[in-house]
């Protein structure tokens, strides 16, 4: 039952890299990496569930405090190409 | 036909050395092969109850890789001098200007600014239990202060402050190294106490926790100071325009 | 019982980022992928942490931290992106509503 | 079924990879290279080396492609002065 659930995550993981890879501007881009961030965060509390280590936690805090500061700085950057 | 002019003798000397050479690491590899492969690791393991901590990756980190982290600090501080180097020459005596920012960038941006901090802390000081360390929080510090630095650009960090940081605690990392040197004669000894550690004890593992307290100090201050004449530049150089 | 709870929660977060990834390909416009993509995997994430705490209730306090990371930080980055496509944008966006917010803003 | 996730990782790290090498516009270039970054996370993550995918969730996410943005920045505004 587990697996299934990560599989299905890897699932919509792949729908979203398909918008990744073809976006045909930067913001299309950018959107994918925030939603593919955020699907990553949640798939992997899922894995380390999976592995029963609650000290693998810290990467997707990682991800959760860390991984929108790309995001932002790609906004600031299509901000001042303007 | 004289073999001289077709094959020169340096040719001939220089393909001999070559294939020398190739055969002798290629033995090198098999003897790694069949001798070293498998047993570096289990040494590591089992080396690891001497050094006492609850994650084997990090005693490997610290202890017989401890030397390597001198290289590391070496090699960053270099980086840190380049950039001041070449980034640092603009004039700042222009006026400053303040520029119109995103409400909620800067409300959040402030807002965060402390747990992304405290985070950093918490990766740092729990460096010999879990996965992280000094390196791993000290640029999660500085993330912080970058999602500073474009909430709003006309902000600027103490410098003497920062560099006081960096320089103590580089010397402080080689006094624990030489002390470990004499006490126990070897470069970076546990000369702490150290019963065996457990997850979740957060006072053990002898010098380790000491190492990277300083290490994330140092890495912490010089990419801040990176990431501050990288998002500063920019700034000036738009004002003094206009 | 705890556990079927949590099944139950995972499957709705999953199905939720099913539609976020729908949406971000079929979807025509960047600001309407947005609207698409964002929403439905914040909340999905939401409950997937949720499901996780279902399963394993030791991790609660870390996995509520998590959280609320998530919904502190993930807004900010969408409400940035989306001010700054509709500052590149705004003229090929069709509105039939004649209204617009942002209207004044500079640049 | 762990075995399958690790098989789209790999793909999925591969194409982004191509991706990025392919790419005309640079700051799509480090945009894809951002998706190599979060893909590898995954993949450290699933191999049960948290420090690295620690490592790489800091610095491949968040400071690098600042580093590599805001020097995009400076550069391109040199260029259009020569």
């Amino acid at each position: 039952m587990l697996n299934f659930l990560i599989l299905l995550i890897a699932l919509s993981l792949f729908l979203v890299l398909i918008r990744f890879l073809r976006g045909p501007t930067l913001a299309d881009r950018v959107v994918a990496f925030d939603s593919m961030s955020i699907i990553t965060t949640s798939l992997l509390v899922v894995l380390s569930f999976y592995f029963h280590k609650s000290l693998y936690l810290d990467v997707a805090f990682v991800f959760g405090l860390i991984g929108f500061v790309g995001t932002v700085v790609f906004a600031k950057f299509l901000d001042k190409e303007l | 036909m004289n073999l001289k002019k077709v094959l020169p003798l340096k040719h001939i000397l220089l393909s001999i050395l070559s294939s020398a050479l190739l055969l002798s690491v290629l033995g090198l590899l098999m003897q790694v092969k069949t001798n070293l492969y498998k047993n570096v690791g289990d040494i590591f393991l089992n080396l690891n109850m001497q050094t006492a901590t609850a994650n084997a990756v990090t005693s490997v980190v610290t202890f017989f890789r401890g030397i390597d982290t001198v290289g590391e600090v070496t090699v960053l501080f270099l980086a840190t001098s380049g950039i001041a180097l070449m980034l640092s020459d603009t004039q700042r005596t222009c006026e400053k200007v303040v520029k119109q920012e995103s409400f909620i960038l800067n409300v959040g941006s402030r807002l965060l600014l402390s747990v992304i901090v405290l985070f950093g802390v918490y990766i740092i000081i729990h460096g010999h239990l879990s996965p992280g360390g000094g390196f791993q929080g000290g640029v999660v510090i500085a993330t912080a202060f970058l999602l500073l630095f474009l909430a709003n650009p006309n902000m600027s960090l103490s410098h003497s402050i920062l560099t006081l940081g960096e320089s103590l605690s580089g010397v402080a990392y080689v006094l624990v190294a030489l002390i470990g040197l004499f006490k126990m004669n070897i470069l970076l000894g546990n000369f702490l106490p150290h019963p065996i550690g457990e997850i979740g004890e957060l006072v053990s593992g002898g010098i380790i926790p000491v190492i990277y307290i300083l290490v994330g100090i140092k890495v912490g201050s010089e990419m801040s100071v990176i990431v501050e004449y990288f998002s500063k530049e920019d700034y000036y150089k738009e004002v003094c325009d206009a | 019982m705890l556990v079927f709870l949590g099944y139950i929660l995972g499957f709705l977060g999953v199905a939720l980022f099913f539609i976020s990834g729908l949406g971000l390909l079929r979807m025509p416009d960047t600001l309407t992928r947005m609207q698409a993509a964002t929403k439905a995997s914040t909340l999905g994430s939401l409950l997937v942490i949720l499901a996780i705490a279902c399963f394993e209730p030791d991790w609660t306090f870390k996995l509520i931290v998590l959280a609320v990371f998530i919904l502190i930080t993930n807004p900010i980055s969408s409400s940035l992106l989306a001010m700054t496509t509709y500052k590149r944008f705004y003229k090929h966006i069709y509105n039939t509503s004649g209204a617009d917010a942002l209207k004044g803003e500079d640049k | 079924m762990i075995g399958l996730l690790i098989l789209f990782t790999f793909l999925a790290i591969i194409t982004v990879a191509l991706g990025a090498i392919l790419s005309k516009d640079i700051t799509q270039s480090v945009m894809l290279f951002m998706g190599v970054g979060l893909g590898s996370v995954v993949l450290f993550f699933i191999f049960q080396a948290p420090d690295v995918a620690l490592t790489e969730a800091v610095i491949g996410t968040g400071l690098s492609t600042a580093v590599f943005l805001l020097g995009i920045m400076h550069t391109s505004q040199e260029e259009m002065e020569s």
